[in-house]
């Protein structure tokens, strides 16, 4: 079985992150870039998968020439090989872009099964697997809390705002996991050692038959126009209990037609 | 006028959820609104109707018999249907909630349309179609628009909240042939426990939440008691859902459950940081904490430095004396 | 004097990234104060099982270059646990009996702090600690530390005395007093970052205490000395003959870097809860270490 | 990180550079040096920026095809490094070749590139630098320099000053204000103004020091054309932006350090026995090595990599406020023989914590830029 995870690299949260004003994209010079915590949880998926059955584990990103240091620890964890999208033409791509250019990437190496992450630490959009299933024309497993894959089907549980369903659907498939699955592994020097061997392939957009111009030209695309910081909330009326507080609190709720 | 389509949630067991409401209110701001309704056969004149009150013009209704048992799909292919119903949307509009986003996502690569996501507020500026997100905690606001595609936007509970005027809508009815399509299938289904008949955290009006300063699991009983008497949603803080106060489900921030509602009312919370990136996109922000530095106090509209256990009893006694 | 490369290797890259994700992983970004003087976040059989204590010790001809360790080390020190993964790389890196040691080592530092004849064993104070007797012989072997009292005052490294002293060569006391300088600028570093993060979330007269000017500059020093701190400690990586001198200041830079992150935050940043006093003390600490390596190196 | 394969290149160039220096500097410059008259000194320096040329070494981080070595910072830093060593003379090119070369390459047209590169790569044109005026101090959106549109071009009025080279600049890298109506960072534009013309009036400014190393210029409708217009009307000050990070980069701090190193010698040559200056003599003397190898360690980042602005950012700092230290050090303790050194350069140091943006200025550039503190 041939398992693609997506993989993707944020900045680390320490402190606050920022967005530069101009052209609204995130402002990557801030802090350090990091694997996303739950791109790991989506290879140790994959991973466990391939201790059991001995299934090839292929990692991909797309990103700037810097995320092939995130490749590069996937492949200490255990990954087989890793695919890097890197073309200049995606730099501010949006999901619209990044889903297509994903998904003509998994196309170019072949799958049984994708898995990422429900949803990236910086983006937070949640909606580049079903973009990418659709790309596809496959279904997609999403924010599954557990996995359990077989010969040529995969089901899991999924959270939803409204409860818990359980899911299945024959391969090919995409499947994305939550913060809930399982911890990764923890990469080992002599990992790092062999990973040091392993295939990483660059793929630019020409190899994978893409010109930004015609590709995208006719669908729509979401174009930011104005980025503000949003103005600090100034405090406003703040008191002191001196006895009758609590009534004052329910006279400003009525105010403001609360009640 | 083009039409604005809004996809319609409907609960397991048959009741148009409350996004319906901020949903069709948002599209009437777009274009005529429509409300697409992806169900199982049966009457659904009753549906109808309450869509209707809601501002819906058309409403559009895809019957199938695996609606219930096919994971997202059957929503993408009856807004993809409505789509091409109505020639000239300008935009779909969904809820933001795990399966929202994953329709809006699917739609948006099938009809080719541009994908917002998460917004707070959507207009129509020269013909375009504009959303307001808020990023990074509500630190930065973004201004999106839409252009070269229809626009499919996930619009955040809560966020857009206006009455609009009833309408006695058109019926359109379509059956959708499911067989072939790419989805999973859903083997069982367990509902989340709604026995509180509180409103939902997400989409609610206004919440309640308490934090560490509560003290006790026992002492939140106080907070449930002001949500009930304005109506409101139950959370809390990060350090109250450490604590063992209340579950995991309630928490209001960075990790938890982001709210945008009209009011927002924190009893005992410090007032983190990522307490407030859950929040702070409030309307009005009221906080009652016995710390006078407590930094939840350079965000609130209305902010008391006092002891929750004499100023909530009192408030909730206030307020039971307004309504009489 | 030729310039060839400043940077670190892969395997410093790689490595750092692994043990920082790992870190931030295990400590979940709560405060040093939640957790320092209990017990580590992270298991150190989590760190020795992935062989971490050996990535400074050649084998197929590949290893760790000093470079890469100040990349490692720095890491560490962003997010500080008590655990003796510094001291058991440098001592399997120069002893070939610590090495072949299935467990944490340290040694063991006369400094100015301790009466003439007793060592600082930073870890020494954890269970069945072992350290390196004599670095300049092959055949001596490890000793179990018998302490004779704790050092309480940084609970980061879990300090003992011992009335052992190791004797080091000039290359183990060089290579470790410039392993002990990154990991300081990388605690800088973080003490830093808080510092800006704290400043821009305190508000005072209506403002985030970050936009005066005169807290402005405090924390441009303090990040310049960080800066400098992480500098010194590359030079001395790469430069042999300044290695040490180079170490000392670079603790001294990242001392200052902490004093001026402890100023901006106020009134809290002198108190036990907020923690910052446990990274001054450990800096301090190295410091006296690195300085009583002066005589080896 | 570079490949063995580029080692090797550097190490061949290093060596290249300093053969080529060896062989290149004039006798007359390293010996004479002091004795030498101003117009022999301006003579020298000019010929050397020809040198440079003929030898290969002019605009060496520059892209071929404007006629650079296409190499990177690294080998810019080294050959900077080796000239000061072998005493080479400071061209009068610099400023063309720092400031201007780079705003042209980010923002100038193809015909701009193909009339103004060779001449400033091979010392034909010097150039000056028009940014700073007596009413904007720091504060370059403070620009109030006139620029009026006329036909064909536009009448430039108003006031620059610390214009170094002003008197054998032929071309000024103008900032003007175009439009006053424009909001801030909108309302300038970038010129490349002709020194050689009538309502030119340069006067030089003397310094604490006595030397007259700036001069204030008077512009009174001086004539420039849409030709010599950067970029479009109200982009001056991005243009400027692109400019001024270059000046605050590698090249500039090199030739710093080795100026400080040389001070520094001096210091430990007579000051070095004097056990009560041990600790402070260390200190500095270690502190004048972090600046080489800051830059050592910037310019071996990417240069559009967040940690090489992170880098390069507290350069300027660095060297300012070590060479007054290093100054004062030698002033307090200056013997006969030493004491016109120290007496000069402690006068002339007090200046460069204000030129290049002033150290308060940089300070708070940090603490927005690298930190994220809000403005």
């Amino acid at each position: 079985m041939k398992i693609i995870v997506l993989v993707k690299q944020v900045p680390d949260t320490w402190g606050e992150r920022s967005l530069d004003s101009a052209t609204g994209a995130l402002d990557r010079s801030a802090p350090d870039n990091i694997i996303d915590e739950i791109s790991d949880r989506s290879l140790e998926v994959a991973l466990r998968h391939k201790d059991e059955t001995g299934a090839e584990v292929i990692v991909l990103t797309m990103g700037p020439a810097s995320a092939a240091v995130a490749l590069r620890h996937c492949l200490a964890m255990g990954a087989d090989s890793a695919v890097h999208v890197l073309d200049d033409a995606l730099a501010g791509a949006d999901v619209t872009w990044t889903s297509s250019v994903l998904a003509a990437a998994i196309t170019h190496e072949g799958f049984d099964m994708v898995i990422a992450g429900n949803e990236s630490t910086d983006g937070r959009g949640g909606v580049i697997p079903a973009m990418v299933a659709e790309h596809l024309s496959v279904p997609h497993l999403t924010s599954l809390s557990e996995v359990h894959i077989a010969v040529d089907v995969v089901n899991g549980s999924r959270e939803t705002d409204y409860g818990t369903l359980t899911v299945t659907a024959r391969l090919p498939a995409i499947v994305s996991v939550t913060e809930q699955s399982p911890d990764a592994r923890f990469p080992s020097f002599k990992g790092l050692l062999k990973a040091k061997k392993k295939p990483l392939a660059t793929l630019s957009l020409s190899d994978l038959s893409i010109n930004p111009e015609t590709s995208f030209g006719s669908t729509g695309r979401s174009t930011i126009t104005t980025v503000t910081r949003r103005p600090a909330r100034t405090a406003g009326i703040k008191i002191v209990d001196s006895g009758n507080a609590g009534v004052e609190l329910a006279e400003f709720l009525a105010a403001g037609r609360f009640v | 006028m083009s039409t604005a389509l809004t996809l319609i949630e409907v609960s397991p067991s048959g009741e148009i959820r409350g996004s319906a409401k901020m949903l069709l209110a948002a599209a009437t701001r777009l274009g005529t609104p429509v409300a697409v309704l992806s169900t199982t056969p049966g009457d659904h004149s009753e549906h109808v109707k309450q869509l209707g009150d809601l501002g819906a013009h058309h409403v559009f209704i895809a019957e199938s018999t695996q609606t219930d048992s096919l994971l997202a799909t059957p929503a993408v292919e009856s807004l993809a249907a409505a789509f091409s119903h109505f020639e000239t949307s300008a935009a779909v509009l969904v809820t933001n909630s795990v399966e929202g986003r994953e329709i809006a996502g699917r739609l948006a690569v099938r009809i080719g349309g541009g994908l917002t996501i998460d917004a707070i507020d959507i207009t129509l500026v020269n013909d375009r179609v504009v959303a307001r997100n808020s990023v990074f905690g509500g630190a930065f606001d973004v201004e999106s628009s839409i252009h070269g595609g229809p626009a499919v936007i996930t619009l955040r509970q809560g966020s857009i909240d206006e009455e609009v005027t009833a309408h006695t809508p058109d019926l359109i009815t379509i059956t959708l042939s499911l067989t072939s399509v790419a989805a999973a299938t859903i083997t069982s289904r367990t509902e989340a426990p709604t026995d509180s008949g509180r409103p939902d955290l997400r989409g609610a009006a206004t919440v309640v939440s308490g934090g560490r300063g509560v003290g006790s699991k026992e002492d939140f009983l106080l907070v449930e008691q002001l949500a009930d008497a304005l109506g409101a949603a139950v959370g809390a803080s990060r350090a109250a859902v450490d604590a063992g106060y209340i579950t995991h489900s309630l928490q209001v921030g960075q990790t938890g459950t982001i709210v945008s509602p009209q009011l927002y009312i924190a009893l005992g919370i410090s007032g983190a940081i990522q307490h407030l990136a859950g929040m702070q996109t409030a309307k009005v922000i009221v906080a009652v904490n016995k710390d006078p530095d407590a930094p939840i106090f350079d965000f609130t509209d209305f902010g008391i430095v006092g002891d929750i256990f004499t100023v909530i009893p009192q408030t909730i006694e206030a307020l039971h004396r307004f309504r009489h | 004097m030729t310039l060839l490369t400043t940077r670190p290797g892969e395997i410093g890259l790689l490595a750092a990234g692994a043990i920082r994700s790992a870190l931030v992983k295990a400590t979940d970004q709560a405060n040093i104060s939640s957790y320092i003087e209990g017990q580590s976040p992270l298991a150190w059989s989590d760190i020795s099982d992935a062989g971490w204590d050996l990535v400074g010790v050649t084998e197929d001809d590949e290893s760790a270059t000093l470079r890469d360790l100040v990349e490692i080390a720095k890491a560490w020190g962003e997010i500080t646990v008590q655990l003796p993964l510094l001291t058991t790389i440098m001592a399997k890196r120069h002893s070939a009996r610590a090495a072949e040691h299935d467990g944490p080592v340290t040694f063991s530092i006369p400094t100015q702090a301790l009466a003439a004849g007793t060592g600082m064993v930073p870890f020494g104070h954890i269970a069945h600690m072992h350290m390196v007797a004599d670095f300049t012989s092959d055949t001596s072997s490890l000793v179990a530390v018998q302490s004779l009292t704790s050092d309480i005052f940084a609970p980061s490294l879990r300090a003992a005395h011992s009335s052992h002293i190791t004797t080091f060569t000039a290359e183990a006391a060089r290579e470790i007093s410039v392993v002990w300088a990154a990991e300081g600028s990388g605690i800088a570093k973080r003490a830093v970052a808080d510092a800006v993060t704290y400043a821009k979330q305190r508000m005072q007269f209506g403002k985030p205490i970050g936009s005066f000017q005169a807290v402005k500059h405090h924390l441009s020093n303090a990040h310049m000395d960080a800066e400098q701190a992480e500098t010194a400690a590359v030079w001395g990586s790469l430069d042999p003959t300044n290695a040490h001198r180079s170490a000392v200041y670079s603790l001294d830079l990242s001392i200052r870097a902490v004093e001026l992150a402890i100023q901006v935050h106020g009134g809290i940043g002198f108190t036990w809860e907020m923690g910052l006093h446990f990274y001054l003390r450990h800096l301090i600490t190295l410091r006296e270490m690195v300085t009583g390596l002066g005589d080896h190196a | 990180m570079p490949t063995t394969q580029e080692r090797n290149a550097r190490e061949v160039f290093t060596s290249a550079a300093r053969v080529w220096l060896q062989e290149n500097v004039p006798a007359r410059w390293r010996e004479n040096r002091g004795s030498l008259s101003e117009k022999e000194t301006d003579e020298i320096r000019h010929e050397w920026d020809r040198q440079l040329h003929r030898g290969g070494f002019a605009g060496l981080s520059l892209p071929k095809e404007f006629g650079g070595q296409g190499l990177s910072m690294v080998e810019e830093v080294i050959f900077h490094d080796l000239a000061a060593q072998a005493q080479a003379p400071d061209g009068l090119a610099r400023i063309g070749r720092i400031l201007t070369a780079p705003s042209l390459i980010g923002h100038g047209t193809d015909e701009q590139l193909a009339r103004f590169l060779p001449k400033i790569l091979n010392g034909d044109e010097i150039w000056c630098q028009g940014f700073s005026e007596p009413n904007a101090g720091s504060d370059l959106a403070g620009v109030s320099c006139r620029a009026v549109k006329v036909d064909g071009g536009y009448l430039i009025s108003g006031r620059k000053t610390w214009t170094s080279f002003a008197k054998m600049a032929h071309r000024c890298l103008l900032l003007a204000q175009t439009d006053p109506s424009a909001p801030r960072h909108k309302n300038l534009t970038m010129f490349l103004l002709d020194m050689k013309q009538p309502g030119v009036n340069i006067s030089p400014i003397k310094q604490a020091s006595g030397l007259t190393h700036f001069a204030e210029v008077q512009f009174d409708d001086v004539f420039v054309s849409d030709a010599d217009r950067v970029s479009t009307e109200g982009s001056g000050w991005k243009v400027a932006m692109t400019t001024l990070m270059n000046e605050r980069g590698g090249v500039e701090a090199t030739s710093r350090y080795v100026e400080i190193r040389s001070d520094m010698d001096l210091l430990l040559a007579t000051l070095g026995d004097r056990p009560d200056l041990r600790k402070q003599l260390d200190e500095l003397d270690i502190r004048v090595e972090l600046v080489h190898w800051q830059v050592s360690k910037a310019v071996d980042l990417e240069l559009d990599s967040p940690d090489f602005f992170r880098a390069t950012s507290i350069l300027k700092l660095l060297w300012s406020e070590l060479w007054q230290e290093t100054s004062i050090l030698g002033l307090e303790n200056m013997t006969p023989e030493t004491s016109d050194h120290w007496r000069l350069q402690y006068l002339e140091t007090r200046a460069s914590s204000i030129y290049s943006g002033s150290n308060e200025i940089q300070r708070n550039i940090i603490s927005e830029r690298v930190l994220g503190l809000p403005r």
